[in-house]
């Protein structure tokens, strides 16, 4: 039905869609590495909890794939929780503080 | 973050995390209660009659007398970051333009009703709570006051004098006396290090008292002479019933002192700063 | 083995001589000649000495140790509790305040050439910070690891705080604000290592903790061990504290983050020794610090990749770096140690050379955003070169030195079991090449299309003579500064050898010795 | 257990530095009072001292020891003394 070229405009419109504006500002090029890192760290990270037992690592590889997946710009929630507001650094610091005490002390 | 963030699952998720860090710590208190180890302490006390009749001098000044040093910087660093950030010195690049600072604007004190009795008492309070401060920093080898608390009391009569005669401060400590007496505080502190340093490479050996040069190993016989220089104006004779022992502080005293000139200069300057402001103007015409 | 020294004359004086110079500086206030003169002769006397000076301890206000039989001793050799204050001089002390204090000339003759007014007190902060790290990575006593951290805080919030702008300030209260919670914290750990032991010397507690059976006490290790490396985080500015120090990075002036980032790595480095040597036995204890150094790497690079800002890039990168140096340290076997201590060497010197190129860029008084600056490397070629050449080295290109420790801390985590930690660092460097890239690329190859230079090219005012000129106001002293900095990264880069002889011998005791500092 | 001589340093040092840092600090002093407040201080000076009294192991009449139970704290007297001369000589600017 539709020859190659329509295929290529389809896909094209399809990836416009994504663009709101200009989409090459050097802000932009840096969100979208940023996104990319982010989602492949993410990944890796996953990957890495193989070294307490290889299920976990292969449930959380999935879960991390399907969670890059829905929350789709990862890198706008990551700025936000980058912040440097007060607040949000003392809620995160006592999270990983209760994570190290947890680990540490109840973990074996 | 705003607070209203913190009341949905963030906040249960903090409270549990808290909830955590609480039982671990309660957990640890638990299990060290009764099992404190002494450690090398009772060396200590066993050793501090050799040297002084106040141990708690003794074991703050000449055990950790290095440590201390340290710790008095951190007031004199607090001292020149207070007025740096108040007023005295924004640092500007030559090539930027930068914001320019908030003026600084003193703090009024509105005297009042308190006249009748400022006029007969707060006066002498303020003059005698110096003499006080003094006099806890002349006590220092034989009691346990010591050159931080000769600062705070000084200090606090500052502190006093401002309050009840606002700009018209009794104890009208200006800003460079300040400056020069907590610099010379640190530095008599720092290099009362020096003699023990060159004589045996210690720093801040107490050629005063002079405990260990006759245990083998030691690298040098300290010279008589620092030992009078330094022992002697504070010897005193201590009656006790084993009969009288002769007992020096050493540099101890001397220390105490560098280390309240250096707090008053330090804690009078963060006042000043705080209470009247600090203007470059105002500088100048001072 | 031959007795030895207690009583090493340098070490006193990395800690009294900046203190009496900073006391001058602070009372000179605004003569700048005379305290250009005077720091920059006192920070010569400083590299000299650590260059010259021999390894040992400082057992200070020469108080003996007190060997088990109950006699006196002053000879390190011999195992004895330590009655004094003890400080430790060995090749990785060397090589660190060698570089710190090459880069505290710098840093001085810098501010005191490009600062308006008030130099006196902001120089004499600098002096003490120098201070306060040469403390720190040479110390073996609790009390003092914590006054060192301490004073360490407050005198980065004091310089951060002194450049004035109210964004600096802000960052500088934040983060101070939390030195009360991680102070606090690490007292509480001193407090418990204290309780248990009875030492705040490290050597004896790590042989009383060693000898001892200390089983039914773990909860208190534990906690301890978590709180410790709570500070640790705060003073190093990894994962969750990252924000804080990053805004202090990119707020202060860049010379003054030269020193800033310098002291996080040797408090990253001493304190990432001491939590090893102390609690390495511990199970979970380096899985914790391995995590919180991936997740600062991952952080870091994420964010310094959407910075617009080549301070704030930077500002992000250090911290991302500082993560590959606590890598290494967390990985625990001679290996890692030694790629991250190399590491901290390597990431100290190819930092300051992109921090001072950015203050140089500031010099073009257009700030550092991409979006104002433009078309440098016409006017400065060679500084254009130096950056491309800092980023080379950060991100690991071979001739410079990134290379040599980041392949090392790739083997140490392959050979530890972990490709996927190796995979993080070789991203880590990557990454850092696209992040660096951008900014250099706009500020210095892609022309000049700012307001002003349109302005210029119409050919009106002062903007035009500008153009016409193509001198740069960049002092020449920079690029000395810069052509030694590289000069040592490449000579890093190409006989690694060099600072892997202070450092292995390190990493080595901290893993089969761990009580000998 | 009175004693003039021998006198330990210990003894006579601190008043010696009280005076002196006195001096010091009341160059400092500003203020217009009038005489009897001058008086006043220099008596409530005095009682002060005999509250605190003397220093541990001070043996001298110079010292502040008299008998046991009834003696002055010498560095006090002398500070205060110190500041009131400082404020003479320099004070009141």
């Amino acid at each position: 039905m539709g020859s190659i070229e329509s295929l290529y405009d389809k896909i094209k419109n399809f990836t416009a869609q994504f663009f709101g504006g200009k989409g090459f500002s050097s802000t932009m090029t840096g969100y979208t590495t940023a996104e990319l890192q982010a989602s492949v760290f993410l990944l890796v990270l996953a990957s890495l909890f193989r070294i307490f037992s290889v299920p976990l690592g292969i449930i959380l590889v999935i879960a991390a794939i399907a969670g890059v997946i829905v929350f789709a710009p990862l890198i706008v929630t990551l700025e936000r929780e980058n912040e440097s507001d007060l607040n949000r650094v003392l809620f995160w610091v006592v999270i990983y503080f209760a994570i190290i005490i947890a680990v540490t002390m109840w973990g074996r | 973050m705003e607070m209203k963030e913190l009341r949905g699952s963030r906040g249960v998720l903090a409270a549990v995390a808290l909830l955590i860090i609480f039982i671990g710590v309660t957990v640890a208190f638990v299990q060290l209660n009764g099992n404190v180890a002494r450690g090398i302490s009772p060396e200590y006390n066993r050793l501090a009659h050799l040297q002084q009749p106040n141990s708690l001098s003794a074991w703050v000044y000449d055990w950790r007398g290095f440590d201390t040093l340290i710790e008095t910087g951190v007031i004199y660093v607090g001292a020149v970051v207070s007025v740096l950030v108040i007023g005295r010195g924004l640092v500007r690049m030559k090539q930027v333009e930068g914001e320019e600072p908030v003026p600084q604007t003193s703090l009024d004190l509105k005297i009042g009703s308190v006249n009748a009795i400022l006029k007969y008492f707060i006066f002498p309070l303020v003059i005698l709570l110096a003499a006080y401060g003094i006099l806890i920093v002349t006590g220092a080898a034989t009691s346990g006051g010591g050159g931080f608390q000769c600062g705070v009391v000084v200090a606090s009569a500052y502190l006093i004098g401002a309050v009840f005669f606002g700009k018209k401060n009794p104890l009208n400590f200006r800003r460079k006396f300040l400056i020069a007496i907590g610099s010379f505080g640190w530095a008599l502190y720092a290099l009362l290090g020096l003699p023990g340093y060159l004589v045996t490479g210690y720093w801040q050996y107490n050629v005063g008292t002079d405990l260990w040069s006759s245990i083998a190993g030691f690298p040098a016989q300290i010279p008589s002479i620092l030992h009078t220089i330094f022992g002697d104006p504070y010897r005193l004779a201590l009656v006790l019933k084993g009969g009288t022992f002769y007992s020096t502080a050493g540099i101890v005293p001397l220390i105490n002192i560098g280390e309240a000139f250096n707090v008053i200069g330090a804690i009078c300057l963060i006042f000043l700063v705080f209470i009247y402001g600090w203007s470059d103007t105002e500088e100048a015409k001072a | 083995m031959s007795a030895v020294a207690t009583n090493l004359w340098t070490i006193p004086l990395f800690v009294i001589i900046p203190i009496i110079t900073a006391i001058l500086l602070n009372l000179l206030y605004n003569k700048s000649r005379t305290i250009k003169v005077i720091a920059i002769a006192s920070s010569i006397v400083l590299f000299v000495l650590a260059l010259i000076s021999p390894y040992g301890f400082q057992w200070f206000t020469g108080q003996p140790g007190v060997t088990p039989g109950g006699t006196y001793t002053f000879d390190a050799s011999i195992f004895s509790y330590r009655l004094s204050l003890e400080y430790y001089f060995g090749g990785l002390q060397q090589i660190l305040i060698t570089i710190m204090s090459l880069l505290l000339v710098f840093v001085v003759f810098l501010s005191a050439s490009s600062l308006r007014k008030n130099i006196g007190p902001y120089i004499a902060l600098i002096f003490l910070l120098f201070m306060s790290s040469a403390i720190i990575i040479m110390v073996n006593d609790f009390y003092h690891l914590w006054i060192g951290v301490e004073m360490g805080s407050l005198l980065l919030a004091g310089v951060v705080a002194a450049s004035g702008e109210s964004i600096s300030q802000k960052a500088a209260l934040k983060y101070t604000f939390f030195s009360a919670l991680s102070g606090a914290g690490m007292a509480i750990a001193l407090a418990m290592i204290l309780g248990v032991t009875g030492y705040s010397n490290i050597t004896n507690a790590i042989q009383y903790i060693m000898s001892d059976n200390l089983s039914s006490l773990s909860g208190v290790l534990y906690i301890a061990f978590g709180f410790f490396v709570l500070s640790w985080i705060y003073a190093g500015g990894l994962a969750p504290i990252h924000p804080l120090k990053s805004d202090v990075y990119g707020s202060a002036f860049p010379h003054a983050t030269v020193m800033l980032q310098t002291q996080s790595k040797l408090m990253i480095v001493a304190m990432g020794l001491i939590i090893l040597r102390l609690f390495g036995t511990l199970p979970f204890a380096r899985e914790v610090m391995l995590s919180v150094s991936v997740l600062t790497m991952i952080m870091g690079v994420t964010m310094a990749l959407i910075q617009t800002d080549l301070r704030w890039t930077l500002a992000y990168l250090v911290v991302a770096h500082s993560g590959l140096v606590t890598l290494g340290i967390s990985l625990g076997t001679v290996q890692g140690i030694t790629g991250g201590l190399f590491q901290a060497v390597n990431d100290i010197v190819y930092m300051s050379v992109l921090l001072i190129c950015c203050e140089a860029v500031m010099y073009f008084g257009k700030g550092t955003s991409i979006k104002t600056v433009g078309g440098i490397a016409k006017r400065a070629p060679w500084l254009a070169l130096a950056v491309v050449i800092g980023a080379f080295a950060a991100s690991g290109v071979p001739p410079f030195n990134g290379f040599q420790s980041e392949i090392i801390l790739i083997q140490a985590s392959l050979s530890s079991g972990l490709p996927e930690v190796a995979a993080i660092v070789l991203m880590v460097s990557v990454t850092t090449f696209i992040a660096l890239f951008k900014p250099i690329y706009n500020i210095f190859l892609k022309p000049d299309n700012s307001p002003i230079a349109m302005e210029g090219d119409a050919g009106a005012g002062i903007a035009t003579m500008a153009m016409v000129q193509p001198t740069s106001p960049v002092p020449k002293s920079i690029y000395l500064f810069l052509a030694i900095l590289i000069a040592i990264i490449i000579v890093l880069g190409v006989y690694p050898q060099l600072a892997l002889g202070f450092v292995q011998d390190t990493a080595i005791k901290v893993v089969y010795f761990p009580w000998v500092p | 257990m009175v004693m003039l001589f021998p006198m330990m340093g210990g003894e006579i040092t601190p008043i010696v530095v009280g005076f002196a840092i006195g001096f010091l600090f009341g160059t400092q002093v500003y203020s217009n009072v009038s005489r009897r407040t001058v008086v006043m201080i220099i008596c409530l000076c005095i009682v002060g001292a005999s509250l605190f009294q003397a220093p541990v192991f001070t043996w001298s009449l110079i010292g502040g020891y008299i008998t046991d139970g009834l003696s002055f704290a010498a560095p006090f007297i002398s500070a205060t003394i110190g500041i009131l001369l400082g404020w003479a000589v320099r004070g009141g600017k």
